[in-house]
């Protein structure tokens, strides 16, 4: 089944599905392992895999260090395919690659999109790959079946986000404010004008991420968005008082 | 050399980009192309550079250092003596008319030994904008003089306390500022790396140096010169230079990058003439980085602040893949040396970035005949490195000042 | 305005030097005779400036102080964008320049702050010449920088034990060794002070700094500016810049002295403007000097190491005495408000000497129309004022910078 | 009776004369008391006092430091008059003022002049005023028949020496070498040639100065000059060994 697919027979049953964040490596494996088991079994309906990479343009302080820290540990892009498969063969939600676009560059496109075709995951996030620079990769998602997940901007102009809606597949990532990720987003007229555009401009489901930290923060978005990403939240929350505290965290988000 | 409608270079540069910048990445391409097309742009950046800065600057005919070294005559181009003390207000300056002509308030840089930020800071004083300099804590440890002016012209220096905490960390942090305050902020790329339109925008701006320096060579010695060395960090105050000789085929256009403890030691900055760099995309672009198999980006090391990067200018790839660019390197300690030479020799001072450029053309100057000659782009100063030149050199007198000034502070 | 026969401006100036002296001051007299009777040396002299300092120096239209201030439009002379930083290289080449021709194998300088020390080690580099600095004990433990500077291009610096140990006692110990090596050696004397014929000399190559300046003006304002305004240490820049508007009967000229902690506390190097001084003869020559009521000289004092002397040019004391050039000082904090406020308007540092100039115009261009000119003479850089600059204002990341740095060259 | 019928007299009984030289107020007025009788006891034709400048150009390190420090204890140019009042009165051989210009210029030069006349002051070394720039001062030295020392050195041409020779009284102060005082001068060819062309230049009386330290030094230029100038040397025997040394050196210095 195609990532949207999954994705749509998931909203047939929740008014609103949710995405989690883990960057692999940080704290460890072994946490990664216990943080996913929390957020599958609480409901999460999917994962996306940060593979740490050295500059982490796009992310803000948190998911930055903890990059550094996952890459200071020792942790390798093979390790992340071989915990990834196994992810991937556990659980039956959907897993998706986020990282920079060098670590695909350097690995050879065309491996590594065969290595995760063959682990089984479902799409890739590279916020630093425009669709003007990923022509290969883009033919190569297509051949290998692995969505491409675009991404909207509140600065995306509407013409900008018919483009990126042609290129996408799976989902949009609407991202809700200007700036990196980790920081609370106000959700006011400006937003819901947004992400009527959004939704104006694609028939894909439309995720929403950046700053969603609460159960209110979903709430407002029922109705708006097919799907809330929660990133650095779960994070600090593992830094904070153990990977035993996602579940619960998750299951109040509902 | 110019880029393509994707920003690319051969196969390198374009511009790999976060969405939130695309829109502002366009408009800065408009503007560019704009300025581009615009003589009036050109005549405005000109006066500018000639009432604020020094331009044109001088060629200055080295004959100790030529009869020294009995082979060609050497010429220094003189960026050193621009406004800040290096080719950093070039850029800077051409920069802050677009920023004004595209009604943006604020500006913010990266900036490595503090040389671009020192730039920016007073480009943004001149024009009245809102200024903030990313720079990495490391450095902003090591070069406090060019803190505490940047300060002092108003602009708020940010220490960037990840990664390495050096430029790259440095350049990471402004890009997330960017991001964050995209609308009303230009993000004033320090060299001709970047995203596209920088690589070729920032070079543009640079070429005033072979512009003048055509001249001047053949005003001053009748021809073109045999051979023209800068060094290269990201790549700009070569490209500058380079960019006029590109097509007057008898010039041979030499490169020198940052050997560091040599280029077997893996404590370089050697992108282009090792074998230690692989291609990569990184900071936006796509070029030769030092980095490991699986793409991270390694530690660099040279005694010049400017030139330790993992990445380099994409025109400067492709020109070296095109064999139009020839790409040496010269260790610290030639480095230091070559310093220490040019000072003795000719009173000038060059920074420890631009002795490179010295150090590369010394090893080869000697084999041409003193009937021709050659260029060396002094791209800065050293006097505002007296931190980093005096403990390079291990000046014991300096030692004992810093001691008793401290002493005295402690007080 | 010209010296006579026996070196004097009206009552002032004169050569007074000890016989051992008389035949190289002969000698010097004929040859400064010969070259300003020679088109081919200012020739000379001109092409020197232009392609190893950066001659002609910008006038930068400083249009964010003039809105300021509300007044005249301010436009400032950039002589900090000479090699070396700062006005003294015009001097030190012309002198240069004459050595060559006298034949002379080597040259002694005094230094203060080490501007002048720092262009004549520079200059002894380039004309490869021997090179002996005196600068006063205190002096070399305060600006250690220049006297790092100044041994890394070969030059011998000599602190001088005696007296205040500061630029007056280098002078006294310059002459010492002239008098002793006066065959190969010729004295850079570094201001339009000391035996004529200096004070004319010094005057005549500084004199390419009004001239530049007459032209600017006419090109960017149209006409003659109202005012202009120098600092006057020994007063070589100020009458540098003065010289070419002698003639203009419009242009008003300022001289600005070192008002150090007030004119009333006897702490400051006001000779012109202050009941102070009186006339005297010293080091060669007679002017108004700080003085006691037996002759002996005083301590003076001034933030600005460059403007700390007793003594002043024998030329300005006559334009003092014959109205033709008006003298106020600025006080040590003053000085601070201005280098601050200039800074952050218009990116530009200046010496902490260049400063009270700036201080002194700011006190009354307010009063002038928006269609009237100004020009302020910036007769150096004050990034090579650092270690000063970062002191007086007091800045506690500069001291903790300077207190880690100690501790780590203690270990 | 003038300086030069002085000197002249006293050298009909000895084949070269001795001018010695103190700072006044250097280390003290009592000591330099003490030191100009043992000076005179010892058979001294002639002493130069020297009044304290703060910038005395063409003196070395020895007299330099004297000076500096005689001004630090306070000695005026009143005390020196005083001191010098007495002096005259005491001892009839002459005493001459050497100072820089600057101090009679601040005084007055006619009431400087005036005021040496009164107290029997017989010359005046000013090394820093050549006669170019001494007009008045010589009118008034002429007036005041205080002789004004005009000063010889090896870089005089022969012209130069005429034209010294025409404005100089009393005798002429040949300096022997190039340099400030207080070093030991080479007694070469070159510097027979130099009092040879001193000689011929001028009839006055020729004193030699600048490092002339031993009994040796003086037995050199007997026959070639009138007068031996003794500087630093006694400064820094009083130094060392204190007043009462300077009687028996001086003694012994022929
Ligand atoms: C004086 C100087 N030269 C050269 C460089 C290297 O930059 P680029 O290669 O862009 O000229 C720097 C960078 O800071 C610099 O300050
Ligand atoms: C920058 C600068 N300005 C001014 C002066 C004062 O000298 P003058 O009055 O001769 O120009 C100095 C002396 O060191 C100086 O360095």
């Amino acid at each position: 089944m195609h990532l949207e697919q999954q994705l749509r027979s998931r909203l047939e049953r929740k008014d609103i599905l949710l995405m989690t964040h883990i960057v692999l490596g940080y704290p460890s494996l072994a946490v990664n392992r216990e943080v996913i088991r929390q957020m599958v079994e609480n409901g999460v309906d999917c994962i996306e895999m940060q593979i740490p990479f050295s500059e982490p343009m796009a992310d803000g302080p948190v998911i930055l260090k903890a990059n550094q820290d996952a890459l200071a540990n020792g942790t390798r892009v093979e390790d992340c395919f071989q915990f990834a498969a196994e992810m991937a063969e556990e659980y039956e939600i959907p897993f998706l690659f986020m990282t920079y676009y060098n670590i695909i560059f350097k690995y050879g496109e065309e491996d590594f999109f065969k290595r995760a075709a063959e682990i089984g995951i479902r799409g890739f996030i590279i916020p630093d790959l425009p669709p003007e620079m990923g022509k290969s990769f883009l033919a190569l998602a297509d051949q290998y079946q692995i969505a491409p997940i675009l991404i909207f901007a509140p600065t995306s102009t509407d013409e900008r986000m018919q483009e990126l809606a042609d290129y996408g597949r799976g989902f949009i990532y609407c991202v809700a404010r200007r700036g990196v990720t980790g920081k609370k987003s106000e959700f006011g007229i400006d937003f819901i004008d947004y992400l009527k555009r959004c939704r104006a401009a694609t028939t894909l489901p439309l995720a929403v991420g950046f700053g969603i930290q609460s159960k209110e923060d979903i709430e407002a978005l029922k109705g708006k968005a097919d799907m809330a990403v929660i990133g650095s939240r779960t994070i600090k929350l593992v830094e904070a008082e153990g990977a035993e505290a996602v579940g619960p965290f998750i299951a109040g988000l509902r | 050399m110019n880029q393509d409608k994707n920003g690319f270079f051969g196969k390198w540069g374009g511009a790999y980009i976060p969405e939130v910048l695309y829109q502002t990445f366009q408009e800065l391409k408009e503007e560019y192309a704009r300025c581009r097309r615009d003589p009036a742009f050109w005549e405005e950046y000109l006066s500018l550079m000639s009432t604020y800065s020094c331009r044109p600057t001088p060629l200055t005919h080295a004959e100790n250092l030529s009869r020294h070294f009995g082979g060609a005559q050497i010429y220094i181009k003189r960026e050193d003596l621009n406004h800040t003390g290096a080719h950093k207000a070039n850029n800077v300056m051409g920069q802050g008319l677009l920023v004004k002509r595209m009604g943006k308030k604020r500006v913010i840089a990266e900036t490595g030994a503090g040389q671009h930020g020192m730039a920016t800071a007073t480009m943004a004083a001149k024009f009245g904008l809102k200024c903030t300099i990313y720079m990495g804590e490391e450095d902003v440890l090591r070069q406090r003089p060019n803190v505490f002016w940047m300060e002092k012209m108003g602009a708020t220096v940010v220490p960037v306390k990840d990664g390495s905490r050096t430029l790259k960390d440095a350049i990471n942090e402004a890009f997330r500022d960017w991001v964050t305050n995209v609308d009303e902020t230009h993000y004033v790329f320090g060299t001709a790396c970047g995203p596209s339109p920088f690589p070729e925008m920032v070079s543009w701006f640079q070429s005033i140096i072979g512009i003048e320096a055509a001249d001047q060579i053949m005003k001053y010695h009748g021809r073109m010169p045999k051979k023209v060395y800068a060094c290269v960090g990201g790549g700009s105050n070569a490209m500058g230079i380079f960019k006029r000789f590109l097509d007057e085929k008898e010039v041979e256009l030499v490169g020198v990058e940052a050997g560091g403890h040599g280029a077997d030691s893996g404590l370089h900055a050697i992108r282009l003439s090792s074998p230690d760099a692989s291609p990569g995309v990184a900071q936006g672009y796509k070029t030769m980085f030092l980095q490991d198999d699986d793409g991270q980006m390694k530690q660099t090391h040279s005694v010049a602040a400017g030139l330790d990067y993992v990445g380099v200018s994409p025109i400067l790839t492709a020109l070296c893949e095109s064999d139009q660019v020839r790409f040496e390197s010269a260790t610290d300690d030639e480095v230091m040396q070559a310093l220490d030479l040019t000072m003795k020799q000719e009173g000038i001072i060059p920074a420890l970035e631009s002795s490179h450029a010295f150090a590369g053309a010394f090893k080869e100057v000697g084999t041409l005949s003193p009937d021709d000659a050659i260029i060396i782009n002094q791209s800065g100063r050293g006097d505002k490195d007296i931190f980093t030149i005096a403990h390079a050199f291990g000046d014991p007198s300096w030692k004992k000042f810093i001691i008793d000034r401290g002493i005295e502070y402690s007080k």
